[in-house]
């Protein structure tokens, strides 16, 4: 009969109005600035540059300038500029590193290449996005400085994928060191052996 | 982007208390309003924006005003599809060289006090698209932005972070002395010169009285 | 399906005056084409539309293609018997050539009544500058229609018979057609904070004499 | 104590006092124009206010409709952190449209595009004078108040027309054109389905027609017309017409946001755009109004035994029932097309409402009826809406109908 | 009625629509010509279509493209093939998972790129997700164009959201998933995402049910949308139109069936087939494929292997395929996505062409429009299903 689906279409706009009330099913709203949704781990927004001491981000900056990621990154909003000279990172070893590194985040699309082509895992996506400004030029621009975040926030940020991250650099640094050892002894033992041969230099 | 120069008032106005001073007649039961603050309080409140949807920022501009964020707890779920009702257009998406003018020409169109967002990378800057021929880099190169919301696509909830800021921008507002918003000072234009289509490119491509990126040399 | 050689039989059959060129696609996808010669392309594609075996109802996708003028080295081996009656010799020659450029239209055709497909067909520009005329397809697959009107746009090759052949995507003062491969983009690279490669290239004129990169605020450490 | 003290109590007369007790402070030769004033002052703030809470209603029932929660937050301007659940929402809207930059396009024609808000407002406010809003309070007495009522009503609509021809903007001049289809078909529906009433209570004043309405069965079953097989498709047609006399959703096809912009209202910025606004709601609020004097009982409370609350309480509370109605229709239902707007008038409504005048004569006619033949009344009143409605029905759904659908072999 | 009738049709001779009354020249009215867009509440984007109406009734209807003109094929030739992936994300910016797979496809076809198995179940999984998305977006959309006062939308937002937190979870973003990659995919799914996507997936016929209830026997529903747009067989095919637009006229061809391309030959499902090609066949197209999608998504769950999601081989930098070139097809939600490539053996495509099935499913637009009225335009236009991302590119 006529108005039977109207009437059926009443019925259940009243069942959520209904259910705005009990159902959490119904009532779906996140009251944003009070409540914030929990964003998942793997969420991204833009990139951050990790640094392994928060006591001295510019000093301990994983990235080595290898500009991997500023070929890669596909807007092409990352510069790098290497470097003069080295300094030592980490493991000990003497590496470039940045004298600028700047990410336009008025360009960035948030698509995590640089991520995944950086083979030292010194740059990750971050989750902050309530970024929002007046000014585009002056803070949408992010220098070295603003971009650098210690270690222990990727742990916040990214628990598991940062444990994992650190479990493999653990595991390079030591079999690392093992080889170096490894190295060392087997120089030792042919200084033993041979002590009139000048040893070759060591490689690193 | 425009802030006026701050000069001391020697004798500040009602309007012109700092917050830290209303704070403290407050506590002391003593109710300093004016008509600038319920003005603002009005506008801040009621900001309908235009109903306009340009790419993927779009999207999430319709998610805002879902169920999930309802950007109506804001009161401003109210989409006008005519500009002429509108408070605030929402620049969301690619704005390319083909849409400049009709973009424009709907800032026109929105009768003042208007405001601008600028979403999502493309509006902005050009975003990913920047290097493509027909894409404008940056809406700000002709209309005024407000503010601007980086991410692409921002999630909805940055937008009403953006919203936030922009009510926070518009109660503090003044419509008296030497800080009085840019609406209410008749220097200011309110409409800005529509860019014709060239044979390679918009004609002019940018409008300088607005748009003056900072030189290496000013940045140092 | 019948294969790509044994429809340019039947064409060649059918159409002796038509020359039908096989073109091999090297690559593992292995999806060869016929290169049709632009004065009997529309019979051809009407053929194909309406053949029984082959019924092609379904222009799937229409596509131009940019190839600039190359100087190609081409290298000539030859084997010379030494006089002297020594071994063989090998000698290279090179031949340096202009091989001129061409637009070319690829079309993507499938059947749907017969679920089968799909057969390439590519039509040849004589060259890139006046002689840029391929017939239309849009009468025989009306999904061309767009396309052609954007290869059109984008590559300037003109589809005589179509009927309403306006830019599809540019506005219509444009002069440009932004998907040759010698297309210059118009000048707006006044604010690149991240220019590297060619966009600094572009960008250098916009920035002072220093040249540097803006925003230089970190200092080494 | 007495039916007659508990319908004439203080609370009952508290209203009327008032106005008598600040009028006697005028001089006697203006106590007459103090008197109207008053009346009028009084139906505008109460309606101007309850216009406001209107428009924050919908939002918010609207929103709880689409499971979210609607504006909440909207607080006062001088004290931070208190939200009022948003119910200051409208005074901000107000306040923000008043102060907005007012636009006129160049091409409009200025006067009438001046005009048009006016008018829609004026005329909107005007039909509020005649309605019953309680047993004593009613602004003007009537003897023609329907008639009043309908001329009033349909003005609003050549208002539209106006608004939509002045503003020289194409889809403006779509959204009159389709004003004036729609004002054509539904002015026609909208009086038949109160000629029924007139005819069984044989006056046009409004509120006579509430007191006919008077009385129940057994205490709580009301006289109203509603519950009458004649009243009842009158007042189904009566809703229908209404929303579409009002531009409501299904029926707003005037300003028909996804197809015409925002329709005559494309070129109106700031204040003239909120009465336009404001006319709207008016008019619906009218309807309603009539609708519940009409149909509803007026002002008469639902059961005996609830009559100590006051009379103008119960028709509040049933202008708010119609009302969520209104806007729970609105959450629902999709817009119609012009043509079969104006098909549904034509074709369905208006014979429906003609015989359903036939209907309401019969029953006068058998008033005498009682016992077992009351039920034989009942059954021949509902048969002579029921059939039609059904034959119309199908005729007018012809060849619409859900389809099965089969799969790929 | 054979769709395939063996004489060719003329595209232009004959308006497949209802044929124009003209009824201005009798009146000796005037015309009026509308611009619809690209502003437009319900041109889904910046569309524009240049309408030109005798009263209500249109009578030329001309679309205007390119406002959306982003150039994304001229930047992907110039960006390396892996660069142009979260480009893809942006340009069905509703499907963002299922144009990944077609440009992945494109790829793996263009360098014989093979994909593991629990890979192609994953992108079947995402694909099929993807079209609940884009499907239940898309009937909240028409029904804004019908007129509502956008509470389908929000009902369909509401379960879209729910789909997106699976991509978000996973992916790391709502919209641009950027989730494919040639040989596999980049995240390998929790069993705890599982377990949320199974139960979404079996929660999502309730609200299939819900809704219909709701809107699907509604008679202004009915009244407004059947017999509306009609489309038939023959000018369909003719014309290109793919996917649920062309099912609804009663043409069976399903890329998941007809190429069976990824997993899909393993799959028990049916493809859904209209009668009348008008707006009603193709909302209820959508209605139900998205019941098969969840037939689809459910097999998927039971029978996801175990295994590595990229293949060993695959090379995420400095890929470089054989010269050669290669189109890369599969079934959108909205119609057929192809990708074709030519490959001059450089890391940067020589030649990257993106098919769009919105742009194309618009070529009869004016034909399925004429002769309706404006307000069936817009209801014509939203049950095409377009997004501008795609339509201009």
């Amino acid at each position: 009969m006529l108005g039977s689906g109207i009437i059926n279409g009443l019925i259940v706009t009243a069942k959520n109005f209904a259910g705005s009330y009990h159902d959490p099913e119904r009532m779906v709203t996140v009251e944003y600035p009070e409540q914030k949704t929990v964003l998942p781990e793997n969420y991204r927004n833009f990139p951050f540059l990790i640094t392994e001491n928060a006591t001295d981000p510019m000093g301990t900056l994983r990235c080595v300038a290898c500009q991997i990621c500023e070929k890669e990154c596909p807007p092409q909003c990352i510069i790098i500029e290497k470097s003069k000279d080295k300094k030592p990172d980490a493991t000990g070893k003497l590496q470039l590193y940045p004298a600028i590194f700047g990410i336009d985040t008025s360009v960035c699309m948030s698509c995590q290449i640089c991520v995944e082509v950086c083979p030292f895992d010194a740059i990750k996506m971050d989750k902050v996005f309530e970024i929002a400004t007046t000014d585009r030029f002056q803070d949408l621009f992010l220098d070295r400085e603003r971009l650098a975040k210690p270690n222990s926030y990727y742990h916040e940020i990214h628990p598991v994928e940062a444990a994992e991250v650190d479990g493999r650099l653990l595991a390079e640094r030591k079999a690392a060191e093992e080889k170096a050892k490894v190295a060392a002894a087997a120089k030792a033992a042919a200084a033993a052996a041979k002590p009139v041969v000048t040893p070759p230099p060591a490689t690193p | 982007m425009s802030d006026p120069v701050t000069s001391p008032t020697p004798f500040p106005a009602a309007g012109n208390i700092s917050d830290a001073e209303r704070e403290d007649l407050r506590r002391h039961g003593i109710l300093m309003t004016s008509l600038e603050e319920l003005h603002n309080w009005g506008r801040s409140n009621s900001i309908w924006p235009l109903q306009f949807g340009l790419a993927c920022c779009a999207i999430e501009m319709i998610a805002a005003a879902t169920a999930r964020f309802d950007i109506a707890r804001f009161g401003a779920e109210i989409f006008r599809p005519s500009p002429r009702q509108a408070d605030l257009m929402i620049v969301s998406g690619t704005v390319t060289k083909k849409m400049a003018p009709q973009v424009i020409r709907l800032w026109n169109q929105m009768p003042e006090p208007k405001y601008c967002i600028a979403m999502g990378a493309c509006a902005i800057s050009g975003g990913p698209f920047k290097q493509g021929y027909n894409v404008l880099k940056g809406i700000d190169r002709f209309i005024p932005v407000d503010i601007y919301i980086p991410g692409c696509p921002p999630r909805p909830e940055a937008l009403l972070n953006g919203l936030i800021q922009l009510q926070k921008q518009i109660k503090a507002e003044q419509l008296t002395g030497p800080n009085a918003a840019r609406f209410t000072r008749p220097e200011e234009p309110s409409e800005f010169p529509i860019p014709a289509y060239g044979a390679h490119d918009l004609v002019p491509t940018k409008n300088d009285a607005l748009w003056a990126p900072p030189t290496p040399e000013a940045k140092a | 399906m019948e294969t790509l050689e044994q429809i340019r039989a039947r064409l060649l059959l059918a159409y002796p005056a038509a020359q039908i060129t096989f073109v091999t696609n090297p690559g593992p996808a292995a999806e060869h084409s016929l290169l049709i010669e632009a004065t009997h392309a529309v019979e051809i594609a009407r053929w194909l539309r309406d053949d029984t075996a082959l019924h092609l109802d379904y222009c799937s996708n229409a596509t131009g293609v940019d190839w600039p003028d190359k100087t190609i080295t081409d290298v000539a081996t030859t084997t010379e018997p030494d006089p002297a009656g020594g071994p063989a010799k090998t000698v290279e020659t090179k031949t340096t050539r202009l091989q001129p450029g061409y637009l070319e239209a690829i079309y993507h055709l499938y059947s749907i009544a017969l679920k089968q497909g799909p057969v390439v067909i590519r039509l040849r520009t004589a060259n890139r500058t006046d002689a840029v005329t391929l017939p239309s397809l849009t009468p025989i697959w009306r999904s061309c229609d767009f396309q052609e009107r954007e290869i059109f746009d984008l590559y300037g090759i003109i589809f005589s018979g179509h009927p309403d052949l306006r830019r599809l995507l540019m506005w219509d003062e444009f002069k440009d057609h932004p998907m040759r491969k010698d297309y210059v983009e118009p000048d707006d690279y006044e604010w690149e904070p991240t220019a590297h490669g060619a966009v600094l290239e572009r960008a250098k004129p916009h920035q002072s004499a220093a040249a540097a990169p803006a925003l230089k605020t970190g200092g080494t450490p | 104590m007495s039916a007659a003290a508990l319908t004439d109590s203080f609370l009952e007369r508290a209203p009327l006092a008032l106005r008598d007790w600040v009028v006697n402070f005028l001089p006697a030769p203006l106590q007459w124009l103090g008197h109207h004033l008053i009346t009028i002052i009084a139906v505008l703030a109460v309606f101007g206010t309850f216009f406001a809470f209107t428009t924050i209603a919908e939002r918010k029932l609207l929103a709880r409709l689409q499971n979210r929660l609607g504006p909440n937050r909207s607080g006062l301007p001088w004290i931070k952190g208190l939200t009022l659940f948003g119910l200051s929402q409208p005074f901000a809207d107000a306040i923000k449209t008043l102060t907005k930059e007012d636009i006129v396009p160049a091409a409009a024609d200025k006067c009438l595009h001046f005009l048009a808000p006016v008018i829609v407002v004026a005329f909107s406010l005007m039909t509020f004078a005649v309605l019953p809003f309680g047993r004593h309070l009613i602004p003007v007495e009537l003897d023609a108040a329907l008639l009043y009522f309908f001329a009033a009503g349909a003005a609003t609509e050549l208002a539209i027309f106006m608004a939509g021809w002045s503003s020289r903007n194409k889809y403006s001049l779509l959204a009159a054109m389709r004003a004036l289809a729609q004002l054509i078909s539904y002015e026609l529906p909208l009086i038949l389905s109160v000629v029924p009433i007139v005819l069984v209570t044989s006056t046009l004043s409004t509120q006579n027609i509430v007191l006919a309405q008077g009385g129940w069965t057994f205490g709580f079953l009301p006289h109203w017309f509603v519950f009458t097989p004649w009243g009842f498709p009158a007042f189904i047609i009566f809703l229908v017409a209404a929303l579409a006399e009002s531009n409501r959703s299904p029926f707003d096809l005037p300003e028909a946001e996804s197809e015409l912009i925002a329709g005559h209202l494309t070129e109106y910025s700031g204040f003239k755009y909120a009465l336009f606004f404001m006319a709207e709601y008016f008019g619906l609020t009218a309807l309603s109004g009539l609708g519940v004097t009409l149909f509803l009982g007026g002002w008469q409370a639902p059961i005996a035994a609830l009559q100590f609350i006051p009379s103008y309480a119960w028709f509040m509370l049933k202008l708010i029932g119609m009302l969520v109605f209104f806007i729970w229709i609105r959450g629902t239902l999709l817009r119609l097309r012009i043509d079969q707007l104006t098909r549904l008038a034509w074709q369905f409504l208006v014979p429906l409402a003609l015989l359903n005048v036939g209907n309401a004569a019969f029953w006068i006619l058998t008033a005498s009826w009682s016992g077992p033949l009351q039920l034989i009344r009942w059954a021949i009143s509902l048969a002579i809406i029921v059939i039609p409605f059904i034959l119309l029905g199908r005729t007018l759904t012809a060849g619409y109908a859900p389809r099965t659908y089969r799969y790929a072999p | 009625m054979n769709p395939f009738t063996p004489s060719a049709p003329t595209p232009f001779a004959s308006a497949p629509g209802p044929t124009v009354r003209a009824v201005h020249d009798e009146f000796h009215g005037d015309l009026l010509e509308v611009s619809m867009g690209p502003q437009h509440p319900s041109t889904h984007g910046v569309f524009r279509m240049v309408a030109t109406l005798d009263g209500e009734q249109l009578v030329k209807l001309k679309p205007v493209f390119g406002y959306l003109h982003r150039n994304h094929e001229k930047i992907a030739e110039n960006t390396t093939y892996l660069g142009s992936m979260p480009y893809t994300d942006r340009l069905d910016y509703l499907c963002s998972m299922s144009t990944n797979w077609a440009y992945a496809l494109a790829v793996e076809r263009l360098a014989g790129q093979a994909v593991p198995e629990r890979a192609q179940y994953l992108r079947i999984i995402m694909a099929e997700l993807t079209r609940l998305v884009n499907h239940s977006c898309l009937v909240g959309f028409l029904f804004n164009d019908l007129g509502t006062s956008f509470t389908p939308l929000l009902y369909a937002f509401r379960e879209r959201e729910k789909i997106i937190d699976l991509f978000e979870s996973l992916s790391g973003s709502r919209m641009m998933c950027n989730y494919q990659r040639f040989g596999g995919c980049r995240v390998d799914p929790t069993p705890e995402w599982l377990a949320a996507a199974q139960q979404l997936v079996d929660n999502f016929p309730r609200f299939l049910d819900e809704y219909e209830r709701m809107l699907t026997g509604n008679e202004i529903m009915l009244a407004r949308t059947q017999g509306v747009g009609r489309l038939d067989a023959t000018h369909a095919i003719n014309a290109g139109i793919t996917g649920p637009v062309l099912r609804a006229s009663g043409v069976d061809y399903d890329l998941r069936k007809v190429d069976a391309y990824g997993f899909y030959a393993q799959f028990d499902f049916r493809v859904p087939l209209g009668a009348h090609g008008d707006t009603y066949d193709r909302y209820m197209m959508r209605i139900l494929e998205m019941r098969e999608s969840v037939k689809i998504l459910q097999q998927a769950f039971k029978r996801l292997p175990a295994g590595p999601i990229m293949d060993p081989k695959a090379k995420l930098r400095g890929f470089r395929p054989k010269a050669g070139e290669a189109y890369g097809r599969l079934e959108g939600p909205k119609g057929e996505l192809g990708f074709f490539l030519i490959s001059d053996g450089s890391p940067n495509p020589y030649r990257y062409r993106v098919r769009p099935p919105s742009l194309i499913n618009l070529t009869l637009l004016e034909e399925m429009c004429l002769g309706h009225t404006i307000a069936d335009a817009v209801v014509i236009l939203g049950s095409i299903d377009i997004v501008l991302g795609e339509v201009d590119r």
